[in-house]
């Protein structure tokens, strides 16, 4: 017998311990089921894309630190071969490997931040997500001491990187290499296989590869989906082709897949670094470029596996010493595209943990 | 490596389909009338040989006396992608065909146009604005907002 | 036959958390434990040198936020230009380090300092005398890799072993 | 001693002064009154402190160590920072509801300890329905909390309560049949004569028993991994979002007084209350009230949290048959005159009926859902 019940609408956010950020979600629950949802945003809109029309080309790129702010130096280096690719930079060889092991670096910290973040959502209280923020911790240490900062690293600029490693770098990060897959193996022990966890995600929130691609989701929630669609195979930049790596990929697209896809591409990032890591060869760090950039009248569309997926920017330049146009192309907010299929018909707590599994940064959804 | 399917080739095919659909053409863009934006777009994602079913992404650029919106579309089949750029002329109320139903990765990405250049998307189902709230004045992206 | 649905993930689980309960906390106690920052720190307040600025204003030019404010007078018997006011208001600036970088004559640095906070904005405001290197307010070695040897070494988490081997 | 039930005949009957009891009546019930509560809340205050401090550690950071030795002061610090807050009341809720609840659901946590022996005899009320009336009165904290969920008019509160009263409602069933088992071993109702009766603690001749009521006791009192009604990371508080200062304060006191009492009735049921050599049997008690505890603490630590609709099928699907099927076996054990004779083989066999169950359980007939509703 089916109790006719009035539904009611609930705002999550834009204050909720697990939206991530000021975000909000008008969600229309009847009882605890979830009728419909209808993500909320903008609270956190600086306008960076109006700002970088007034900058100048390096100036912009302190402005890409703050898009996504757990993934600065993808986002600095996304910024900076739109730039190069505009104004047709050469950049020095030890630059591209110091702006790879950097990139995969800081995918590694991002995506310990996605999982543990969605491991927290799943309501295991704050261990898995101290425990990777430990090591995000030992990343971010290494980043403090190439760039000086924390968060908002800086680091790349058009034709290379501001400055060299320093020489205590090389010796760090091997040692974090030679830790970092024993704590990995220590996080599966820990919820991998949790019978909790899985009656928890899997099944739930499922994704199908067809509807990925048409609400043009990329990254980890493409990939564990079943789409093999990895922006560094499928068309490298850098020198992304340089090493020996494997796209992984997931079958059903539900929400385990998609936690599990994030921990196996950890795992791929561990391998890049450590190739990098023998190959880096010595020179300069940065192509000879003048601080204003002045590139020739065109446009130019440079993207990059972030750790959200395909982050990209378009710059269309009037020869001028700041953009004409700089636009963004944002993998968290594209993502959450399929945010409304993927959560009609389950509970307020699947909600929370589909929401979790995209992982979204919101200073990168409202820029 | 992704291969940048040139502009002109695609624009052959195109008017071999649609006669005067496609207003300029050049080695990687595509520029199409905007009156037959919806066509061309199902041709090239539903074509054999060009099948673009992933919708990179959608911007406008302000030029002054027109707004170009743009539309990056790759194939994951075949690995090549196409720009597509629609000129709307004209700076009051300037409308365009949505293609949500086409790519609903459009969804957001066309709202937020429709927020920061005051572009309107014809065939969307929630056309608001996005970013900023109901009552704001003005579309801050175009050039000659303050 | 797979053993997935009798608690044995639960039991992983559990035997994680426990060790951890044995090993060393990875944690330190701010005020009393101090940790070296990095020796490129890009700090809250810069360090300016009087004697090599020449007053060409680049560092302000660059300056994403407009932070920096720099007035010249020419001096025409020595032939040069003579800072009136450098000033920098440290709560605009985003700490990117661009001024640094560009500065053609080495004559701007960040400082090594950090615990900055002011209970007022005015405070926040560098001017030319609150902005020269003194023994409180160490150089640091964002850019120019000479002076960063000089620093001590930066303490990293990786050197510390929680766990007990 | 002062024996029997509360009422007014034997109010009047122990108006006399008992042989052992040089104050009669009345002093022994002021003394264990103010026992009772100074008990519990130097507990609550001790058990913050080793959930804060042990979670930390297993966290791999310190927890709480700056107010007092080793931070010992912590919850008294708490304690008079939120007395100390504002007392805020939304506009929308209903007062008198929203004032009474914490009360209401405070009450009952601190009747719980009334029958609780913390050594031979040095109890409030050894009722001979000790236990039944642990039952009785334990629930009745849910209708505090849902007199919290509803007046202070908040979704998420409502959706707190809600949760809540499912789980208790589901939950009191498996935990008052793996009660039953024990009773029927030691043969009384009575919490002072189920700890005399454990020359061996129980939980050696009813593991499943423990374990059921372990899970269903974290379960009613919404320890993790079944604290959906607080679920801080979907619907932010639960219950008491709406709620600040005092009335926060009470409720938690009310969360970790039961959590609490759920020790204490864990410790006197299945692990021989104050019974243990060398130590004064209080101390036996507090050690392995802090025990049971600390196993809370760790499974908090660990676990995710599970869904509503699995609470309620883990509850009926799982802990009910098997409940069932602990007390059929254990009364069988009872009736063949085992728990008296054949004391060795009894653990061993109801050992390899726990394993056994529980494999074939979790194999063949219970999985936790999944749940999709189509819209």
């Amino acid at each position: 017998m089916a109790v006719k019940t009035e539904p009611f609408v609930l705002n999550m956010g834009p204050v909720h311990p697990s939206t991530h950020g000021v975000f909000r979600m008008r969600a229309t629950l009847d009882g605890e089921v979830v009728v419909d949802i209808e993500p909320v945003f903008g609270y956190l809109h600086r306008g960076i894309e109006k700002l970088a029309e007034q900058r100048t080309y390096t100036g912009v790129i302190p402005l890409t630190d703050r898009l996504d702010y757990i993934s600065s130096m993808s986002n600095n280096l996304a910024y900076c071969l739109a730039v190069e690719k505009l104004a047709g930079i050469k950049v020095p060889e030890r630059a591209e490997y110091i702006r790879v092991i950097m990139a995969e670096l800081q995918r590694i910290a991002a995506l310990l931040i996605a999982v543990g973040a969605f491991l927290n959502d799943c309501g295991a209280y704050f261990t898995p997500f101290l425990y990777m923020f430990r090591e995000r911790e030992r990343i971010v240490d290494l980043f403090e001491m190439a760039s000086g900062q924390r968060l908002t690293y800086n680091y790349m600029r058009a034709g290379g990187v501001s400055q060299d490693l320093p020489e205590e770098f090389m010796p760090a990060l091997r040692k974090f290499m030679d830790m970092m897959p024993r704590y990995m193996d220590e996080y599966d022990r820990l919820l991998m296989q949790n019978e909790i966890l899985i009656a928890r995600a899997k099944g739930v929130g499922i994704l199908t590869a067809e509807q990925a691609i048409n609400c043009s989701a990329s990254g980890p929630v493409l990939r564990a989906s079943g789409v093999k669609w990895d922006v560094r195979k499928a068309d490298p930049y850098s020198i992304y082709d340089h090493f020996d790596f494997d796209v992984p990929i997931q079958q059903t697209g539900d929400c385990y897949d998609r936690y599990r896809q994030r921990v196996e591409e950890m795992r791929q990032s561990l391998r890049i670094i450590q190739q990098a890591m023998e190959q880096l060869p010595s020179g300069p760090v940065k192509a000879e470029v003048p601080h204003l950039i002045r590139p020739p009248a065109g446009e130019a569309y440079a993207r990059l596996e972030a750790p959200k997926g395909e982050l990209g920017f378009y710059l269309v330049s009037d020869n001028a010493i700041a953009p004409y146009r700089c636009h963004i192309r944002p993998p968290s907010l594209i993502n959450l595209t399929a945010l409304r299929d993927m959560v009609r018909g389950w509970k307020v707590a699947d909600l929370i943990i589909i929401f979790g599994s995209i992982d979204i940064t919101v200073g990168e959804i409202d820029r | 490596m992704t291969v940048s399917l040139s502009g002109k080739e695609v624009a052959r095919k195109i008017e071999e389909q649609f006669p005067g659909s496609v207003a300029e053409s050049s080695q990687d863009t595509l520029v199409v009338r905007a009156d037959f934006l919806l066509d061309v777009a199902r041709f090239l994602r539903d074509t054999e040989g060009l099948e673009l079913d992933f919708l990179n992404f959608v911007t406008a650029v302000d030029y002054y006396d027109h707004f170009e919106v743009v539309y990056l579309l790759s194939s994951m089949k075949h690995n090549h992608s196409l720009t597509v750029k629609v000129r709307r002329y004209g700076r009051e109320n300037p409308v365009l065909p949505s293609v949500v139903g086409l790519w609903q990765g459009a969804d957001f990405q066309e709202r937020e146009i429709f927020d920061l250049f005051g572009i309107r998307f014809e065939g969307h189902p929630d056309m608001k604005r996005i970013f900023l709230w109901d009552g704001f004045q003005g579309y801050p992206l175009r050039k000659d907002f303050v | 036959m797979k053993f997935e649905h009798y608690g044995i993930g639960i039991i992983k689980g559990l035997t994680v958390t426990i060790k951890h309960l044995l090993r060393h906390p990875t944690v330190s106690q701010y005020p009393e434990q101090r940790l070296n920052i990095s020796r490129r720190f890009r700090g809250n307040e810069l360090v300016w040198n009087r004697d090599k600025c020449t007053g060409c204003g680049t560092c302000a030019k660059t300056c994403p936020q407009g932070a920096i404010q720099i007035v010249t007078s020419t001096d025409m018997t020595e032939n040069k230009y003579v800072v009136d006011k450098y000033q920098i208001d440290t709560g605009y600036c985003i700490q990117c380090g661009l001024c640094v970088e560009v500065c053609p004559y080495e004559a701007l640095y960040f400082s090594h300092a950090y615990e900055c906070a002011r209970y007022r904005r005015g405070e926040l405001v560098q001017g030319k005398e609150t902005m020269l290197e003194t023994p409180e307010r160490k150089v640091s070695g964002y850019f120019y890799p000479d002076k960063a040897k000089k620093l001590p070494e930066q303490t990293l988490l990786v050197e510390k072993v929680t766990e007990k081997r | 001693m002062a024996t029997g039930e509360l009422g007014i005949y034997n109010l009047v009957k122990f108006q006399a002064i008992p042989p052992d009891w040089p104050g009669g009546f009345w002093w022994h019930w002021l003394f264990f009154t103010v026992v009772v509560i100074g008990f519990v809340l130097t507990m609550v205050m001790g058990v913050i402190y080793i959930e804060r401090r042990g979670m930390g550690r297993m966290q791999s950071r310190l927890g709480p160590n700056r107010t007092g030795p080793f931070g010992l002061l912590q919850p008294v610090a708490d304690a008079i920072k939120v007395l100390l807050k504002e007392n805020i009341v939304p506009v929308a809720a209903d007062k008198i509801v929203h004032w009474l609840a914490p009360v209401v659901a405070f009450a009952p946590a601190l009747m719980i300890f009334a029958v609780i022996p913390f050594a031979n005899g040095a109890l409030l009320a050894d009722l001979n329905i000790g236990i039944l009336y642990v039952v009785a009165i334990s629930s009745v904290s849910t209708v505090g909390i849902f007199m919290a969920g509803w007046g202070s008019s908040n979704k998420y509160s409502l959706l707190g309560a809600m949760r809540n009263v499912a789980a208790v409602v589901s939950y009191e069933i498996p935990l008052v049949l793996a009660v039953v088992g024990v009773v029927l071993i030691a043969g009384s109702l009575s919490l002072n004569q189920i700890v005399v009766a454990q020359e061996i603690p129980f939980i050696l001749l009813q593991p499943l028993g423990f374990l059921l009521f372990f899970i269903a006791g974290c379960a009613e009192i919404n320890r993790s991994p079944f604290d959906l009604m607080e679920a801080d990371s979907e619907i932010v508080a639960g219950f008491h979002t709406e709620y600040s200062g005092m009335k926060f304060a009470m409720f938690y006191l009310v969360e970790y007084a039961e959590a609490v009492a759920i020790s204490a009735i864990i410790t006197t049921l299945f692990l021989g209350g104050w019974q243990g050599p060398l130590l004064p049997p209080w101390l036996w008690f507090v050690v392995k009230l802090l025990l049971v505890f600390f196993a809370m603490v760790w499974t908090r630590t660990t676990l995710p949290r599970i869904r509503i609709d699995q609470l309620m099928a883990f509850a009926w699907k799982f802990l009910l048959p098997m409940s069932l099927l602990n007390l059929f076996i254990t009364a069988l054990q009872v009736l063949a005159g085992w728990p008296t004779q054949l004391i060795w083989a009894m653990i061993i066999v109801n050992f390899a009926v726990m394993a056994l169950m529980i494999l074939i359980w979790s194999r063949f007939f219970f999985r936790l859902g999944w749940g999709k509703i189509e819209i």
